[in-house]
């Protein structure tokens, strides 16, 4: 296979554009659901990955956000509820050439397909996921999710929730992933800079997005996302550069002892130099979990890419060992396998 | 080899039985005995029987671990059903398996062994060897354990070395017993004691030390002489159903031209199939072990859209948890192999014993209408051919296959000729060429009605499938109702027209009669054996053995028709006989049914089917 | 009231469809009147039919929402075959709706909402208004819009706002075509908008204007005068099934005296019973909302064991996802129903559609011998009582029970008369009192054969128990064949004996005939209306309607032995037909499949019914 | 309930021994497994919990590690593979009063279950769960688990895993557990005691036991728990303490920046002072991840209670809104409900 894709690329230094990849069907997303802003970005995304178009397959498990495959003309699969992260890797293992992308929600991943999500990010393939999180179940209008916030109510929550939400980053360091980011569904730019630096991440690479839910959970990322908070709320995280924000640049994330703190630049002699400069390759990922956590009012949000960390692929390995295998097995056949270890001959009577 | 003092009795087929702790190596011992007689060119099946445990306590009932092996110079259809020679390694293992040997049968005891400990943990309250309790068999006492170290004496092994291979010193009087050269265990002891060179001599010592014990001491009152088998010529092996269902797979894609895919996880009795695969990089096989059953069958949905012969393999638990998924697969039309190698249920059951309790669930378990192949294999051989068959239905016409084979089949061995793969029936895969400008997702072949595989990554083919309802041709999202009637109709012809590329019902014996046996997949063998010997006695009784359930051939209700009476055999409370009803009501049919963990005997099969026929 | 310029036709019954936007508040539209008609002594049954998407595209046929009431003076046993009235808001409303309206119907439309961008939305190449296209029915044309604009002018309120209750325009001119009093929708709109006193007067202005409007132009031919219903005494309230199914469970957990724990994940059509039960914690209910299926299940069997009354609901995929669970409860003989809102399938199929595809699943769809028992509602509000008797048998025989009702049952709603909670059948449940020295985990009743009930906590009853073989009375880990068999047999002969405490099976009609027509679920209302309306003409046709399928009523046999044709009617491709076919050799069954996500009408049934009864 | 449990309590003040617990089945494993020395801790911890007898329930899935509830004479229900989480879940919430106990493996809770896993531990069920980490399937003889180190050579891996593992204490703290220990199986007075911390705890708590399979993975523990090495492999943390070890207790562990190190007391002017101290009780998991992940050599394995915080449990928090709902709800039986809101009486003909 990897002999084809190799004569593919010489064949075709085309340049593509999003009309390559603008899909025929009706998009029938609510007007005003932040999954428009999400596709629109990944439309821009793909033309510019080097790789030929019939190579990406889009997954997905079901949800609002896992109609997506029907919006790109890729090859695309709809799968079923969950287990979007186990198609994604049949494909990706059977053929390594393709770019996978999978569309998820907080349901899909967080809840039904929780264990194929942290089994994923630990065996570490190379599918780019875009995690939609809503904080709630939207298809199914209205229920509450695995990252729903203590003391929502919902459909199914009309005291309020008694449960303790999944902070995505958390799980997925915990779950051994190698690739963290954090987008909102307001910030185009970011998007497409954040899954350009996913796709080309060896190993799965996750998204979680900020995304709103018109209907059943409206301006839940508001804290974040709305005009007159987000300077305060959002904190841009950059490889090897300070951990400032706010409207005027003036504050930052300071690490005293095992915990974070936020401070004002000019105060107490604090200035750039005291602040963390964020360093998304460390191995250890104490800190990128410490990150991850943030949330206001206490702390700013942190948005980009959290963590990066390089760690052989599985399909890679698996390709290793066959190559291994094909070049020291005295076995170059079935029939070979067949009549290998204690046979016998009868001969004719 | 000198004959002296006893009588040699010549048969037509033999069943031993090893049994002995866990620790004890019996199932080397009964290996080791089926392959020499394998090479003297007798036909044989051999089964193992080993406690749930991994290791269960020393000495007692829960720890005993058997081996059975039935060779014979006919065809050997079954593991047989009492033995005629028992060695018993401990009391527990008297205890707990004198009931599988034939009254008269020999027994051969390790005396050492029966020390007032070990009885009581067996639970006996008095030595069998000092009552009457054994009299109806032939015993030969040895003192195996003391023999056993003598004869390593010479060599620098402690005692518990020299134990570890007291199995040697009784399958030395085994050889004795049945006339087989000593010799012809040692290319196997070397093959497998090749990096411990000292291990392998303490064998083949010992190995002699027990033929020569036999040879001199006068308890062994008769040697046994069986005729080779008649086997056809070619070349031989042993095999498992799990390995021949490994290699059925690995051989149907090197056929197919595709790579196989492999996503499974592990259960008793099916790992070994995912165990077996996870050697075989050399030639391409991936295999996948899954977090999961539905990871397990997930995966090979999106390794079969990639272009794989995908598999997933398991048990009945494991079958349970693939329903959603397979449903997936039938909606996408993506051919995928289900293996469900079954065991005694429900739910964990009896993880060990093997019954035919999932063809109702293999059939039903999904919701809506959701019908896919199903295929069963009958031996442990044909194991391979059903295998391979599977893939060639799967991916021919676009549909998930699922393949029943069972416990008993799984372990269980036979010698197997080896095929070459370029004798086996072609497999087509109906891939699409890139840029067809003719290409819809959901266009079929008029005959087969499956629909194309267009490969991601080929180009001019992109398109997008999933779980909801499709368009007839386009494959788009509908909710059209005239659409919905005609893809489910769509969905079961296309399974129902399986029946054209499937051979017809055999039938083992007249075409008329007076009963027909009706079994299927892995009780093959006995109730072959069965219906052999009542046709000897002139009964007219015939065998329709099934192998393809869904559909089913399309000959069967001719076979049916010709006969008085039929009764259909199963190892459950009666599934198969649950479908024949409903698929054939003008026909009325007989039941037996065993759901015990343990295979049919020959003998409860014969009575039961005279007395079917004497009834009125 | 005055009537001054039309006629008034009496009629029996009638549809009303009304189909708008999915912003448009059809659904709200509909429940008005029905509520209305029900204040006023009529009963109805009603059905909602929206699109899978939340908010398909304004204006397009994928985000045309329906709401269709059957109101009348007789049962009312269906939402209809074809509207009398369609009210239709927007052109694609037209477009997708007019094959639902009867020739002759009166349709309703808006029409400044036929602009050329509406109409290309919908798809219309040409304006229906203008051209032939609608001549087969009454249209009246009225611009709703504008006048809803105009209607409430003088209140401060602006044109979006305004526009969001034109509904109640054509509600009024509903409820002057059917002589209803536009004042007894006032409570209800007072409760919907008691938080905003605005929009209740915009609605109930906006709904006079309608009324008026009706009463003034000469559009409307005739209006509709129906008696009311001849109901029995009592107090009565509107219904959905799931809500009737939520309730049945808190009834049972009362009645019975065990908490109510719901172990659930969320899935169309299942979901509002989960958000039902979620209300409801002044019962002390426990809803566990779980992370899937599995849990959901899996749970339930833990609060079961713990003593509660222990439920799970789910749908088709949902049911798959928990066929190994079910197994387990099977082994453990713990009370645990599992309700499944069948939908369309296979896979995810057509969730927000109705069939009745998932009989077999529920019947075979777990490995190994797992027999359950299976029962099936048949009306919006007899979910009430099949929820509480599946309660009462699950607890009383300890074992799992799966209970059926489809998605037009659980969406739909129709009048229910309120019981008294006392009335209902007493449930006693098995359980072991403290130190009762004769408890053993697997002893069981002589009758019923289940086991008892030892729920930790208890003093002097601690047992253990599993997925493994049980053995016999005892309760431990067993693989001994002989238990094996037995328990099997036990398992299945204690669902079997369930056949003694069920009612017989009725057939409404004559116990003889030319047809007895079978049914199962969901289909009653129509079946029935189809059956009655043969009888009316003198045929001689019966219905047997099923509600008890595993096991089947113990009278089953003889009324099918009385009928010359039976016909076997679902909304699949032939499950409960098996299943009898199955059961009952000697018996022909013909069969009437439907499958297109849509109910039966009445008089497609009444021609296929016809059909059989000439064929020879 | 509650009324009921607390008449209990004074009816039963009888002190209970181990034999009270000692079930009459015939113990299965195999000699020298590291089952055997988890059991007879748990026999040693149960009588002292001041509970009575009847009030434990011990639950499981399926593997060797299993089999655990037969051997103890509590309420017990084996269950189904991967499943036990939500077994367990079922019921404590059925009845809060109950002392639920959960034994599983690694394939058991991390792989198969892993979803019900990761939920109950952010759900916060008070559950005790015991982690048997043998890495590998015992039960099936002998496949890889998700916790089995990169490239080691089982019967599903004949050339070496390509799989990257979990660390049960990395997921733990990514699914928001409030209560993580480790412990080996060779040393069984700090099982008894984390075990007694872990009844305690209000809310999930997860004790990893690293235990050998002494025929699939025989001495896979050895590194951390062999005599030769264990006293610089292993760092016992206490509540308030410095981290120090060695067989002289002669090493530390100190934080700087945002990375652990190893440092020698003594050397370079390091004194206690300069070594963390450990506090189970920080909200913030950063640090608690970093020492879950310690392993050699560069770092001693971190063993005892790694983190112990207070979170609202599920089954409390239920039991505060039914107390609620039953004090506000106008609705005091089904008869209410079934006549509340619109209904209509029709009077006779
Ligand atoms: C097996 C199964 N269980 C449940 C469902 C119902 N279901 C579909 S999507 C969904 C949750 C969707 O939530 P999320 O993944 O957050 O997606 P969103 O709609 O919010 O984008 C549920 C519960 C299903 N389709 N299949
Ligand atoms: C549904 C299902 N899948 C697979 C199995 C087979 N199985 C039983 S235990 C086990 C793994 C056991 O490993 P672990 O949980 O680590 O327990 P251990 O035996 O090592 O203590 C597997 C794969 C099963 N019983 N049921
Ligand atoms: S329901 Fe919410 S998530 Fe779904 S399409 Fe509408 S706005 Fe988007
Ligand atoms: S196989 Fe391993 S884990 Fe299982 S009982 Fe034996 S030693 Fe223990
Ligand atoms: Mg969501
Ligand atoms: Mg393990």
């Amino acid at each position: 296979m990897s002999n084809e894709t190799i004569e593919i690329e010489i064949e075709q230094p085309v340049k593509l554009t999003k009309e390559d990849f603008v899909s025929d069907q009706m998009v029938k997303w609510c007007p005003g659901c932040g999954d428009h802003a999400i596709l629109s970005s990944l439309l821009k995304v793909l033309p510019n990955l080097g790789t030929k178009k019939e190579n990406f397959v889009i997954v997905s498990g079901i949800g609002c956000s896992s109609r997506f495959p029907y919006y790109v003309k890729t090859y695309g699969f709809h799968g079923i509820h969950g287990r979007a992260a186990a198609l994604a890797s049949g494909i990706k293992i059977t053929n390594p050439e393709l770019s996978v992308w999978m569309a998820t929600g907080d349901g899909d991943s967080m809840a039904i397909g929780g264990n194929h999500f942290i089994h994923i990010l630990r065996r570490n393939i190379d599918i780019n996921i875009l995690l939609f999180n809503n904080k709630i179940y939207g298809l199914t209008k209205g229920q509450y999710s695995p990252t729903t916030s203590f003391g929502t109510i919902t459909k199914t929550s009309p005291q309020g929730t008694i449960e303790h939400p999944f902070n995505p980053g958390e799980l997925v360091i915990g779950a051994q992933g190698t690739f963290f980011a954090r987008v909102v569904d307001t910030n185009p730019k970011m998007m497409t800079e954040v899954m350009l630096e996913s796709a080309k991440h060896k190993g799965t690479s996750l998204i979680e997005i900020l995304q709103n839910c018109v209907i059943f959970s409206n301006q839940i990322h508001s804290i974040i996302t709305s005009k007159e908070t987000k300077d305060e709320n959002q904190l841009h995280l950059k490889h090897g550069e300070p951990m400032i924000f706010g409207k005027n640049n003036d504050k930052g994330i300071q690490c005293n002892g095992t915990k974070l703190k936020v401070v004002k630049l000019g105060e107490n002699g604090i200035s750039e130099k005291n602040i963390l400069i964020h360093n998304k390759n460390t191995a250890d990922p104490g800190i990128h979990l410490m990150l991850a956590r943030m949330y206001p009012p206490e702390f700013p949000v942190a948005l980009g890419v959290i963590r990066s960390v390089k760690y052989p692929t599985y399909e890679n390995s698996m390709e290793k060992l066959i190559k291994r295998a094909k070049k020291t097995s005295p076995l170059k056949s079935v029939d070979d396998l067949l009549n290998s270890g204690n046979t016998w001959k009868i001969k004719p009577f | 080899m000198t004959k002296k003092h006893n009588n040699v009795v010549n048969v037509e087929d033999v069943v031993v039985r090893f049994v002995g702790d866990s620790g004890d190596g019996m199932q080397l011992t009964g290996t080791l005995f089926s392959d020499a007689s394998a090479i003297a060119g007798y036909d044989f099946a051999t089964f193992p029987d080993y406690p749930s445990e991994i290791r269960a306590p020393q000495g007692t009932i829960a720890g005993v671990s058997g081996f059975q092996v039935h060779i014979g110079h006919k065809d050997i259809y079954t593991t047989g059903d009492l033995a005629d020679v028992l060695v018993a390694m401990n009391p527990a293992s008297v205890k707990s398996n004198i009931k599988w040997a034939r009254t008269g049968a020999t027994i051969i005891i390790d005396t050492d062994t029966f020390t007032e400990k070990a009885l009581k943990k067996a639970g006996y309250t008095d030595n069998p060897l000092n009552n009457d309790s054994l009299k109806d068999y032939n015993l030969v006492k040895a003192p195996i354990s003391t023999l056993t170290k003598e004869c390593v004496a010479n060599l620098d092994v402690d005692n518990k070395t020299a134990m570890k291979s007291r199995n040697m010193f009784a399958l030395g009087i085994i050889f004795f017993i049945f006339n087989r050269d000593y010799k012809s265990a040692d290319s196997f002891l070397e093959e497998k004691f090749k990096q411990k060179p000292l291990v392998l001599k303490i064998n083949k010592q010992i190995l002699r030390a027990g033929y020569n014990y036999a040879d001199t001491i006068e308890a062994i009152e008769s040697t046994y002489n069986l005729e080779p088998a008649e086997l056809e010529k070619g070349t031989y092996r042993n095999i498992t159903g799990n390995v021949a269902t490994a290699w059925g797979f690995l051989a149907a894609a090197e056929r197919s031209g595709r790579n196989l895919f492999l996503g499974s996880y592990p259960i008793t009795p099916a790992s070994e199939i995912l165990q077996e695969l996870s050697k075989h990089k050399q030639f391409g096989a991936k295999v996948f072990q899954a977090e999961d059953e539905i990871a397990g069958i997930v995966s090979s949905i999106g390794a079969s859209f990639a272009g794989s012969l995908a598999v997933t393999t398991t048990s009945g638990p494991g079958l349970s948890l693939k329903s959603e998924a397979i449903g997936l697969a039938v909606m996408t039309e993506l051919p995928i192999v289900i293996v469900d190698v079954q065991r005694g249920g429900p739910s964990t059951g009896l993880p060990t014993k093997s019954e035919q309790s999932d063809l109702l669930q293999a059939l039903f378990g999904r919701n809506g209408e959701a019908p896919v192949i199903i295929i069963a294999a009958s031996s442990c051989s044909n194991c391979f051919y059903y295998a391979y068959e599977a893939s060639r239905l799967a991916i021919e016409h676009m549909t998930p296959v699922i393949l029943l084979t069972d416990g008993y089949l799984a372990n269980g061995s036979e010698i197997f000729k080896i095929p070459k793969i370029a004798d086996l029936s072609a497999i087509n895969p109906p891939i699409v060429k890139p840029n067809d400008p003719d290409y819809e997702p959901y266009k079929r072949d008029n005959e087969k009605l499956n629909r194309l595989w267009a490969i991601p990554g080929s180009e001019g083919l992109r398109h997008r499938i999933g779980g909801l309802e499709k368009e007839n041709i386009y494959g788009n999202v509908s909710h059209d109702p005239d659409n919905h009637q005609l893809m489910c109709e769509l969905r079961a012809d296309k399974v129902k027209r399986v029946a054209n590329y499937i051979p017809k019902q055999k039938i083992i014996g007249k075409k008329k009669g007076d009963l027909l046996v009706v079994g299927w997949g892995g009780t093959h063998g006995v109730l072959l054996e069965a219906v052999k010997k009542m046709q000897k006695k002139g009964k007219k009784v015939s065998l329709a053995h099934f192998n393809y359930i869904n559909p089913l051939p399309k000959n069967t209700e001719d076979i049916f028709s010709n006969f008085k009476k039929i009764i259909v055999a199963e190892l459950n409370l009666g599934q198969f006989v649950l479908y024949l009803r409903m698929n054939f009501q003008q026909i009325k049919f007989e039941q037996f049914n065993k759901i015990q963990g343990l295979p049919f005997r020959v003998s409860e099969l014969v009575d039961k089917f005279n007395q079917i026929l004497e009834e009125k």
